[in-house]
């Protein structure tokens, strides 16, 4: 297997040069970073654009009249138009800054579902939601009596469009479902689903928090009604993800924090709402983040895109490859849409153990439950391992995790 | 293969997590307490059973886990038995520093050896809390009666 | 009055170098920015943290076992304990991370206060809040039937223990008032006022948001309930705040925000929540922002604190010295316990135009209602124009804003 | 001075927001439209006259706000009065390209040369809406008989 490495010359060549932290040993082996579904890293670049924008251009942005504000004003609405860009929105205004994606999920559970709960009404979704995408409709089941319908995979790990649109009823309000699974790596079958529930006069929310970084996104073609992104797996900086929402929706929704920049007129007895998307920003919003997102999504889109894809999907079916003589692993999903993530469980070895031994030979790979609880309970799982790639993932970090599971193996098995 | 692991997998740890003493549960525990680590999902429970006497006469545990955190329930259950309560908080004093790092003071020779096939866990910061799982379900268990932590 | 600039060798001597940005001219005049109120710049050296430790040690935190992740989460829970340290908190885990001063406030508002809301009950605030401090209570009083009562300040900005004392009957359910505001510069009696509160039995929430910037807080010696910062004010980057909590507080307020970390098990008709400060870092939290926000505190705490007050003082009072002759100027806010702000109307100039003439010449203010319509209200003025001073403000700055009033009192006057 | 200065807060503009044109309600306005600008809370509020020729018989404002919103304000008002409902958009229109540092278009030379007094402000992209705000709320009015608009 081994031998593979230097096969044939790739399409696509990761630009590892561009991330310095890639280059670092760890407990000194070379760092294979093979838990980019967890966070992506920053490419230099990304860290640059902050960085001249806060020694250059800072200051607090709308309120102020002054050079450095209008800058800085300009840079936060360009970084909105770069996302707006990026989903292919119609407006810059269906955009709206969030602290993650957790955040935007919870706005729109929040701001946009609460209100519109009767107790009995259904949520719909399914069984490989991450828990920023369950949780928030658990709120509205405990607080509002809320009905959580849930659509299951198919033991591949693969979701039926039909499955989805069968468990949507006359009292179903939303249907919530992940674009690409963190776990499984299961891509949606979005276009079916949301058509499905539109055909019942349902909305869709999509959690594009994995999706976005590995699919080209339209959500015009889509025709989703919110779509749900994060900066920093989208190889951008934490502390800012984005909501997308159609304008209507984004008009019919009510504030969920109350402060700054949101409010068109206070007294002390009345307050009135600024129009979206500054009805959603309260307070200073990330702004230092926004330029460092849209250098991100500048970045990733400046690469062909479908080339990416191949690359990490090439990257996946080596591992599955490698793997595939080691009987005594059990890959948890391998639906045939399926991004670049390789989740699995090894016999007698529990994850937490694997992870620590693979850790030790320089391979970061991810265990436990994924914040997918109610998918590990669906696959009788208590935890998995996951590796999940990058557009700088190489051939020598699959090789590397490789390796390292026949270690493990050795000490554990 | 890198020191560290060595030490962290030797074979008697090896050996309590695929063959844990006292596994299972208890009948007529006086005590019971339930620990769950939420970052991997794991889980122990707990069981006593405690004379008047202050002396644990029996226990055991149930649970699923990674090797560290079963391999530790099993040393405890296998060291705890007939203890009093007093020298059970004694011990585990000393097997929380003991995975840290620092020193176990206070133990005699034996215990401290014994407990010291656990002390590779100390250069593996994010297993800590595996290991001391049992430990803190057990002190629980013996304050609440019937607990929950993690 | 120019020449006294180089009256007096200062005790503390301004950074300057440490902000390059400050350097950089604005419209061809040198930068006089004078609108840190807004928010602060940043030093080299928060810039220069954020960028090292997304270089060397980035990763997503707490859910992993690898190198990184586990570096990454001691940087975290690091800068959770500058904060408590910075506060003077008992325990770190009475922290919490949010996305900016306005979230933690609100998180209060909906997670604390909300459930324990009767029609009818009251909330006691003063005219000089912020938006940030108002909305949230705004809120409580559209969805749950609470009554704000207000607390006027004195005509020269004065705030009274006493007259907030007065204001809290049987039904008052907390007490939210901000330690220093931003349009007077006013700072509250806090002990006075929280010793009056808590005989009555009555939490009291602290918006630090300016405080802390200019005062040496210690939550234990105020005995203060909630206590809010955000971080972009103290030097530090933009997209992360904090709130301060006693923990019997936290460990009685129910989530705001729910997705990964802060659960302790989900199931499809089941949630229990982590213990606080997870119960509430709900998503991918502000990872290389808590890092910059620990540099940015490690870097206030390094100065003189008193020495810094000492120099934004003997700034304002020279700032108040030079306009005195002016008697087309009127200051608003001219309290005894007074940080360094300086707001003003001047007659037949309005805030706007003066501030884009003073941008013109390199000034950096502020010119509008500063997210305090109560506030305007109280003083019969729509807006008005501030300009702020940091530690890295000089006497040039003010004169420059000096020099600057004249020539809009020769365009407009 | 610098001369963007010089060219926003020329002589004209200063006497229109220092001797606004017709300042004031109107009795029997057919439409009234409220304008807010919540950044610096500046308000305007305009009254329409329209005959039924479609026609702008009579046209009066009334608001506080900075030199630019009130100059603007006025000039407006001195323009429109008298003009076609038609022919107020295509002015505002005009205006609108002006502000923005664009070609002002299909304006005839009368027109152009009096809205050209506002066009400095095209060099202060965030003083636009104080010069905007008028006229979109005068637009608003005229399309909802009594409006809102920011
Ligand atoms: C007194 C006060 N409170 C609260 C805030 C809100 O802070 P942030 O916008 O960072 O949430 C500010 C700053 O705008 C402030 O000055
Ligand atoms: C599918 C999915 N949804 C939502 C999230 C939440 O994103 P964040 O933690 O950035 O809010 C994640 C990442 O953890 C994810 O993988």
């Amino acid at each position: 297997m081994m031998a593979q490495t230097k096969a044939t010359s790739p399409a696509f060549v990761p630009p590892r040069g561009d991330f310095e932290i890639l280059a670092r040993p760890v407990h000194g082996k070379p760092l294979a970073y093979l838990d980019s579904a967890a966070s992506a890293q920053k490419p230099r670049r990304v860290l640059e654009a902050m960085e001249a924008f806060a020694t250059s251009e800072y200051a607090n942005v709308h309120r102020g009249v002054h050079h450095l504000s209008a800058v800085a004003t300009q840079r936060y609405e360009e970084a909105r138009e770069t996302v707006r860009r990026f989903l292919g929105a119609r407006s810059a205004d269906e955009i709206v800054f969030t602290r993650n994606g957790t955040e935007a999920i919870n706005l729109v559970a929040s701001s946009w579902l609460a209100p519109r709960i009767e107790p009995g009404d259904e949520i719909v979704l399914t069984v490989m939601e991450h828990h920023s995408n369950i949780v928030p409709w658990h709120f509205l089941r405990e607080r509002d009596g809320a009905v959580l319908r849930w659509v299951d995979v198919a033991d591949d790990g693969s979701l039926g469009a039909a499955a989805v649109a069968e468990a949507i009823g006359p009292r179903t309000k939303l249907v919530a479902v992940t674009h690409m699974s963190n776990v499984l790596g299961t891509v949606s079958p979005l276009k079916a689903i949301i058509a499905a529930a539109h055909a019942r006069g349902v909305p869709v929310l999509v959690d594009g928090c994995q999706g976005a970084v590995h699919e080209v996104v339209d959500v015009r073609e889509l025709d989703a009604d919110f779509y749900v992104i994060t900066g920093h797996k989208l190889y951008g900086p934490t502390g800012i993800g984005a909501l997308y929402a159609k304008m209507a929706h984004l008009k019919a929704m009510r504030p969920m924090l109350g402060g700054g920049e949101m409010i068109r007129e206070v007294t002390r007895d009345k307050i009135t709402y600024a129009d979206p998307p500054a009805r959603f920003e309260a307070g200073t919003p990330p702004i230092i983040e926004s330029v460092g997102l849209a250098a991100a999504l500048d970045y990733i889109t400046a690469f062909d895109r479908a080339a990416v894809k191949a690359h990490e999907l090439s990257l996946l079916s080596y591992a599955r490859d490698a793997v595939r003589p080691f009987n005594w692993l059990r890959l948890v999903g391998d639906a045939p849409a399926k991004g670049a993530i390789l989740s699995f469980e090894a016999e007698g070895m529990h994850a937490h153990d694997l992870a620590t031994i693979l850790d030790r030979e320089g391979v970061a790979v991810r265990a436990g439950h994924h914040c997918a609880q109610p998918l590990m309970d669906r696959f009788g799982v208590v935890s998995t391992t996951r590796a999940s790639f990058a557009l700088y993932s190489t051939r020598e970090d699959v090789e590397a995790l490789v390796a390292g599971l026949e270690k493990a193996r050795k000490i554990l098995g | 293969m890198d020191d560290s692991l060595r030490e962290l997998y030797q074979e008697v740890i090896l050996d309590h997590s695929r063959h844990p003493r006292h596994f299972g549960p208890l009948d007529h525990a006086s005590h019971t307490g339930e620990g769950h680590n939420p970052l991997c999902g794991d889980r122990v429970k707990i069981y006593l059973s405690v004379g008047d006497d202050g002396r644990i006469k029996d226990i055991s545990f149930e649970g699923r886990g990674c090797a560290i955190s079963q391999a530790s329930a099993s040393l405890m259950t296998d060291m705890l038995a007939g203890r009093t309560v007093a020298e059970a908080e004694t011990l585990m004093g000393g097997f929380l520093h003991l995975v840290k790092g620092e020193d176990a003071g206070g133990l005699d020779a034996d215990d401290r050896d014994r407990l010291n096939v656990m002390a590779g866990v100390s250069a593996f910061p994010m297993r800590v809390k595996c290991a001391t799982l049992a430990w803190h379900t057990m002190k629980s268990a013996l304050e609440g009666g019937v607990a929950k932590t993690e």
